[in-house]
């Protein structure tokens, strides 16, 4: 079937054509529109807006995403399981139906994304070096924090839908997701949505944070509103593709498999969808309301209108709360997934670190306002926000004593993915151990929008999500690519960015508790900060150098890497049965679990089996 | 599965070992967190419960961290696996009993945590009764502080030593946070509302008040002054202050100008900094949104000030809200007013 | 299966919410101080010759200095002076009484002739009222729930409803 | 539990997909909860004037429509083609005349304009954002209807039906919520 190539043959070249088309294609509608009503013709920000939504539909329409569902609409029956249209590198490029591919595309796109956001975070922690304004004036300064913010986040819900796409169909033995053009869908709306955010950058910026608080949102400039539109799109692709984990993980798993006979990892994606599916729609919510006040004019948060600007608050952090659970929850997931790999020993209760995933994820549901204690909500509302707030912490805690009793009296070995497993359990402890302070109210009003919380978030982020995944990138690239990694580089990579990574966020912590605002462009010279803020910064550079060393490692490693052995890290988990890369439809039978996922050390016993063909026990020593 | 007991007893020495580490790195940890060291010095009765709270916290954390990294990095060196060791490590699946403890004891830890917590919240919010009131009102970027017992408006906080402050805390535009990291607590000051902030100083000096809430632009620069005073000087002060009223109207009309924030989105000298300046205005032929020209005179300055959103200058964004100006007298604005005419 | 859930879900709430309820009143004990209390009347008495301690810019005697009181409470002020006196909107002539009632939780500065300032402090408290109580059970319990559901599925699993129906034939 | 071959039939593919609905709409549903909660925070225990048998006419209407829809499903369940074309054709109709009844005269003769003031800016999200899940609906029906009048689905095989039927019901119900909310409770102010 596999066509000739051009540069047409392309979805994402011809998604953007057709966005370049779209886009103004809807700016003419708004203004048609507007001079049929008799309104000023132009105005920048309708037609923006709707430019975009239009432009965004236009995108989905060129790639192909949506033609299965315009022939379904028009009576048409589609196939289960179309033969790929497109093969070799151009089905990285198109729509397709293979989960694979997609978790790959959603992790290609992640680490760009984690690149120009980094990239922003070295350009402002340059002009923090001194104090004063050097390169940059205060309007560009915010703006960059700001979209730092918002494309790292983007970045991190990018790889998580990156792991547990490629990850979760293989750990239940099914052979795709249980919507494979939903999914897909799910990922190229991403694509408009990461155009979107850094176009703000060259329509005026804006100057609000990530967290958009109005009024300052109502009143930042045009850019404003391409991020609005970016983290909808965004929020969008969130909820379907976590709608597609719960149904394939309630409904695809192989026979035997109970849920406590799941890889741990399927746990983490699990209660990470749950929150993604139901929360994400209040943060679009919030972000349609501030829209619409700044189109319309309706008074949602505007005190003299009866509006309140606290309900803002709300709205926003009951999604943005339970979302940095979704940030960590699947990196948590990866590490008690590799830890007993690396151990050679079982994963120490097991069931009660599954359980744990749940317990944070809806737990997370109910703390949203420890964002704002000092916001002036009612006094005595604060206290059971705290201690729910603090109850987070004992699932938590449950998971890191697991851990170490999985490592004691293992027989550990130090991989590159091991190694990150350990920096990414000792980071997210500084930066778990870094909440309770922020919990606690009365602590919390020294603390609130300083750079401890800039530490804090780093230090949760980085050992919740950046270390985990770079763990994964490199556990699982044998079986992606079919070759191994370089060892040497990977070591390197390690043990440049973990060191530096604590200085950064030690440096950030000490500097927050010493009086150091968050957001601030510039800051007064006799404080003293000026030394804490360059070692920062160098530490910054020395973690993106460290992240250009994997990324020609990865390179490098995918074209002249050594051909993997079948199972390098004997791990006994499912996907590791297949040949590498994977074949189209994974499993060429279904299979059937028949025993504990890690009995690692237990003679004899057996994970999965795939009847007809041999039994697979542990590989040959 | 294996008896946990028996699993522990075998490994007597271990569990001395590491217990041993995790206690040096507890003391060590402790050592660094040290409070004093790790927080500005504090300068209000407020700071206290708050500093003992971070000290208990810091206490806490330090031993957190050495457990887990303590056994981590004991684990490491003594259960790596030898060179040419293929064979699995002991099979340990779990034990239902050290899973309780370790979730029980964190959740008495977190309920403790959290009580003491309100016990703090309740010392910080605590009410004197004779507090001194201080309206606080934050505008972009700057912080207008009013007395109405005296009567005086100043652009810095000056307070007496030792005598709770009530500040009322508002906004006229957008979230801005009042906060002295040597007073600790902290509190937004939003738009639509009051909130309160009670301050007890307890050492004399000056500090620096900062805007902790992103604000726009100059956020970074939305400093202000807090100067801590003993009783006599404050009372020196006051009279001062009230004294000081000057009975030139430019001079008024330029405090004012000052206190009100004007100052800070339009110059004096011809530069644009966020609205029009106010430099050489008087007089001139302003072009309005909507294409319509005006004549700059008292009424349409009046106008202007009055109520911003009814004329907008060609060019400039609606900013000022009209609640920027609500807090002046017909007389005060006609003082601005004054002010601005002689800015030739 | 699912009504063994529902049964375990009520069972659980029951004792979240009297868990939260035990947390929630030690620390609503600390933080309300004096005001966990029911709201009532309290009097404010002038005592006969205020208003000439005032005009010697004495501060005056037996008026308290706190004033702190509690949604729903009633300030009865009883001026047993010679002269009226007044308390923000209340008017009290000469040998009378007047009432005021606290019903919003605020901080007021009142103008007063009683006090050398003209000004009196009255702080209204939010009072540990079923409404804040209710608030705290509202806020706390869902987690607590949510914590203790998820542990219980490892402590005590629900039973399969095979593995059930299987023990019940046994049983026979 | 299921094995490959399983997981292609019908039927598993069947209880797939309504699982699959019922999660999009538990997450729809966590948006209106937002709005409610909007609702109730801005107004609180009062309400604007609104025009009452206007409010009472275009909620008869849409439960009504579901009424037809249901029985639509029915037929179609039964294999009663013209029933379900009947009653799916009286459902749009009953549709498009809420949406004609809230956006063509409801929100012409609001006492409020959008920019107003928080009644104007809660009542016109609210009734939006309802108003655009209506809308899909329509169009999904229509869709539905037409696929049925070139007779695409049988008696076994009618998810689509099934799909737009519940979600129609499920825009039902958040009405039953949001007309309340709206248009009954609390004071007038
Ligand atoms: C990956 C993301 C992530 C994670 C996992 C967390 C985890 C936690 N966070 Fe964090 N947080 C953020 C990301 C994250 N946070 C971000 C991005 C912000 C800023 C948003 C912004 O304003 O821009 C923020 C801000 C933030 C605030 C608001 C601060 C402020 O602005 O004033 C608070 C306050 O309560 C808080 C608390 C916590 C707590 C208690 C945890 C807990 O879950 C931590 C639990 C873990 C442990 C405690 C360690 C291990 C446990 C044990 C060893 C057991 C024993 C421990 C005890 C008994 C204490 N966080
Ligand atoms: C995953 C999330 C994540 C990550 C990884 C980072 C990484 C970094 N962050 Fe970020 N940060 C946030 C999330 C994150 N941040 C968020 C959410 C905020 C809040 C924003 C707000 O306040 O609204 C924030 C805010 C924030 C601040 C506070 C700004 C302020 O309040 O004024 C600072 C300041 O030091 C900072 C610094 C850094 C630095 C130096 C890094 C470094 O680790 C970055 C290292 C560099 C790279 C990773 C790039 C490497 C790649 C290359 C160089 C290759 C280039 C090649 C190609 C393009 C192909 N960040
Ligand atoms: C947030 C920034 C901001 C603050 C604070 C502010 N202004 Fe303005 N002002 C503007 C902007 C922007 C305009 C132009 C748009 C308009 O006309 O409303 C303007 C316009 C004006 C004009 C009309 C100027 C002309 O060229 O016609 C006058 C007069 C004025 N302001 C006076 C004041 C006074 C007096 C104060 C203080 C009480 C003040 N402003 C505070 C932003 C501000
Ligand atoms: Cu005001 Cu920041
Ligand atoms: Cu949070």
């Amino acid at each position: 079937m596999s066509k000739k190539t051009n540069f047409l043959s392309l979805g994402l070249v011809r998604g953007v054509f057709a966005m370049l088309v779209g886009m103004p294609l809807g700016m003419g509608l708004v203004t048609l529109i507007r001079l049929a009503v008799g309104l000023p013709a132009w105005n920048a920000e309708p037609a923006w807006v709707v430019g975009g939504l239009v432009g965004a539909v236009a995108f989905m329409i060129g790639v192909g995403s949506l033609s299965d569902w315009f022939k379904l609409a028009a009576g048409g029956e589609l196939p289960e399981h179309p033969a790929g249209a497109v093969n070799g590198w151009a089905r990285y490029f198109n729509f397709t139906l293979d989960h694979k591919v997609i978790g790959v595309q959603y992790g290609v796109l992640s680490l760009l994304m984690f690149s120009i956001a980094g990239l922003f975070a070295l350009i402002f922690r340059t002009e923090l070096v001194q104090t004063g304004l050097q390169y940059l004036n205060a309007d560009e300064f915010n703006t960059l924090i700001s979209l730092h913010g918002i494309v790292m986040i983007m970045a991190i819900l990018l790889g998580v839908a990156a792991m547990s796409n490629y990850l979760t169909p293989l750990m239940i033995g099914a052979n795709d997701m249980a919507f494979p053009r939903l999914n897909s869908f799910a990922f190229w709306i991403n694509v408009p949505s990461g155009i979107f955010l850094l176009s703000s950058l060259f329509l005026g910026g804006f100057d609000t944070g990530w967290t958009g608080y109005p009024p300052l949102s109502v009143r930042a400039p045009l850019g404003i509103q391409m991020f609005f539109l970016g983290v909808y799109l965004f929020g969008l692709s969130s909820i379907l593709g976590a709608l597609n984990i719960i149904v394939t993980v309630v409904r695809l798993r192989a026979p035997g498999m109970t849920f406590f006979r799941m890889p741990i990892f399927v746990w983490s994606a699990f209660a990470t969808a749950l929150i993604s599916a139901t929360a994400t729609q209040l943060i679009a919510l919030s972000f349609q309301m501030v829209m619409f006040q700044r189109l319309f004019g309706m008074g949602f948060f505007d005190p003299a209108r009866g509006g309140n600007v606290l309900l803002f608050q709300h709205l926003f952090w009951f999604y943005s709360h339970p979302a940095v659970y979704v940030f960590v929850l699947t990196g948590l997931g990866t590490i008690s997934e590799l830890l007993p790999v690396f151990v050679r020993k079982p994963l120490f209760g097991y069931r009660w670190v599954a359980v744990s995933s749940l317990g944070i994820a809806l737990i997370g549901f109910f703390v949203w306002a420890h964002h704002m204690f000092t916001s002036g909500m009612s006094e005595f509302l604060r206290v059971p926000f705290m201690y729910s707030t603090l109850l987070v912490a004992v699932p938590t805690g449950v998971k890191f004593f697991s851990w170490v009793a999985t490592m004691w009296r293992g027989k550990m070995s130090f991989e590159t993915p091991m190694l990150f497993v350990l920096g990414a359990i000792s980071i997210f402890l500084v930066g778990g151990l870094s909440g309770p302070p922020n919990a606690v109210v009365a602590t919390d009003l020294h603390l609130h929008d300083t750079y401890f919380i800039v530490g804090h978030f780093h230090a949760t982020m980085f050992g919740g999500f950046v270390f985990p995944f770079m763990a994964a990138v490199y556990f699982w690239f044998p079986k992606v690519t079919g070759r191994m990694f370089n060892e040497r580089l990977g070591k390197l990579h390690f043990w440049l960015m973990f060191p530096a990574f604590f200085v950064q966020s030690f440096g950030q912590m000490f500097i927050g508790l010493f009086g150091m605002r968050r957001r601030i462009a510039d800051y007064d010279p006799a404080l003293g900060f000026e030394q804490p803020n360059w070692l920062i910064t160098i530490a910054g550079m020395v973690i993106a150098l460290s992240v250009l060393i994997f990324f020609i490692n990865l390179v490098y490693s995918t074209k002249r890497g050594p051909v993997a052995v079948a199972n390098p890290w004997r791990s006994r988990s499912p996907e590791w049965l297949l040949p590498s890369p994977i074949p189209e439809h994974n499993y060429p039978q279904p299979l059937e679990i028949v025993g504990e996922p890690y009995d690692y050390g237990l003679v004899g016993s057996v994970f999965v089996r795939i009847p007809s063909t041999a039994v697979i026990e542990e590989p040959v020593k | 599965m294996n008896d946990g007991k028996a699993v522990m007893r075998a490994n007597l020495k271990h569990f001395i070992g590491a217990g041993a580490f995790v206690v040096v790195l507890t003391v060590i940890g402790v050592l660094i967190l040290n409070t004093d060291r790790l927080l500005p010095p504090a300068a209000a009765a407020q700071a206290a419960s708050i500093d003992f709270l971070f000290s208990v916290e810091f206490k806490l954390i330090a031993f957190l961290f050495a457990l887990i990294i303590g056994v981590m990095v004991y684990s490491i060196i003594f259960f790596r696996r030898k060179a040419g060791d293929t064979d699995d490590a002991v099979y340990m699946p779990g034990n239902a009993r050290l899973e309780l403890a370790w979730t029980l004891i964190p959740l008495g830890i977190v309920i403790v945590l959290a009580l003491l917590g309100s016990r703090a919240l309740a010392q910080t919010t605590r009410i004197d009764p004779q507090a001194m009131e201080v309206k606080v009102i934050g505008q972009q970027w700057t912080w207008r502080f009013e007395y109405p017992a005296y009567d005086i408006i100043s652009t810095e906080l000056v307070l007496p030593v030792n005598k709770q402050a009530l500040l009322r805390l508002s906004s006229v535009d957008v979230i801005h946070a009042f906060w002295v990291p040597e007073f600790r607590v902290k509190q937004d000051a939003i738009p639509g509302g009051e909130r309160l902030l009670r301050i007890t100083p307890t050492q004399l000096g000056t500090y620096t008040i900062m805007c902790a809430e992103l604000c726009g632009r100059d956020h970074a620069y939305m400093n202000a002054a807090v100067i801590v005073k003993s009783a006599q000087e404050f009372d020196a002060w006051v009279i001062e202050q009230t004294e000081a009223v000057s009975d030139d109207p430019l001079v008024r009309g330029q405090q004012l100008a000052q206190q009100y924030g004007c100052l800070g989105c339009h110059s004096t000298d011809g530069t644009v900094i966020i609205g029009p300046s106010f430099y050489q205005l008087f007089g001139k032929t302003e072009s309005l949104e909507g294409g319509a020209t005006v004549q700059v005179d008292d009424a349409y300055l009046f106008e202007a000030i009055r109520d911003p959103g009814k004329t907008i200058v060609q060019g400039f964004p609606n900013l000022m809200q009209p609640t920027t100006s609500a807090g002046l007298t017909d007389e005060q604005i006609n003082d601005i007013i004054a002010y601005i005419k002689s800015l030739k | 299966m699912l009504a063994q859930f529902l049964r375990r879900f009520l069972f659980l709430t029951a004792i979240s919410l009297m868990v939260v309820w035990v947390v929630s009143e030690l620390a609503y004990r600390l933080i309300q101080g004096d005001t966990a209390r029911p709201p009532k009347t309290i009097e404010l008495v002038i005592p006969l010759g205020t208003a000439e301690r005032i005009a010697a810019g004495e501060p005056p005697l037996e008026i308290p200095s706190e004033m702190i009181f509690v949604v729903g409470d009633t300030l009865l002020v009883v001026n047993q002076d010679r002269v009226e006196h007044t308390l923000g909107p209340v008017w009290v002539p000469a040998g009378s009484s007047a009432s005021l009632r606290l019903d919003t939780a605020n901080d007021y500065v009142y103008t007063c002739s009683f006090q050398p300032s003209q000004l009196q402090n009255i702080t209204v408290k939010q009072s540990a009222n079923w409404k804040s109580r209710l608030a705290a059970l509202w806020y706390g319990t869902p987690p607590t729930v949510m914590f203790l559901l998820v542990y219980s599925l490892v402590m005590f699993p629900l039973k399969k409803k095979e593995a059930l129906s299987s023990k019940r034939k046994t049983q026979t | 539990m299921t094995s490959n071959t399983v997981s292609e039939s019908y039927a598993h593919r069947l209880a797939t997909n309504r699982l699959g609905l019922w999660l999009f709409l538990l997450s729809d549903a966590f948006m209106f909860g937002g709005l409610f909660i909007t609702r109730v925070y801005l107004w609180g225990d009062t309400r604007p004037e609104l025009n009452q048998t206007l409010g009472l006419i275009v909620t008869s209407m849409l439960l009504i429509s579901s009424f037809f829809m249901n029985r639509a499903e029915t037929a179609m369940a039964h294999g009663d083609r013209k029933g379900f074309l009947r009653g799916t054709l009286v459902t749009i109709v009953l549709g498009i005349a809420f949406l004609a009844g809230v956006i063509g005269v409801e929100w012409q003769i609001a006492p409020f304009g959008v920019s107003e003031d928080a009644y104007g800016a809660v009542f016109f999200m609210m009734t939006g954002m309802h108003a655009f899940h209506v809308l899909t609906g329509v169009i999904f029906l229509l869709i539905v209807w037409n696929n049925a009048r070139r007779g695409r689905y049988s008696v076994e095989k009618h998810w689509a039906v099934e799909a737009a039927a519940v979600y129609w019901h499920f825009v039902d119900v958040v009405w039953i919520f949001f007309y309340p909310a709206l248009y009954l409770i609390g004071k007038v102010g």
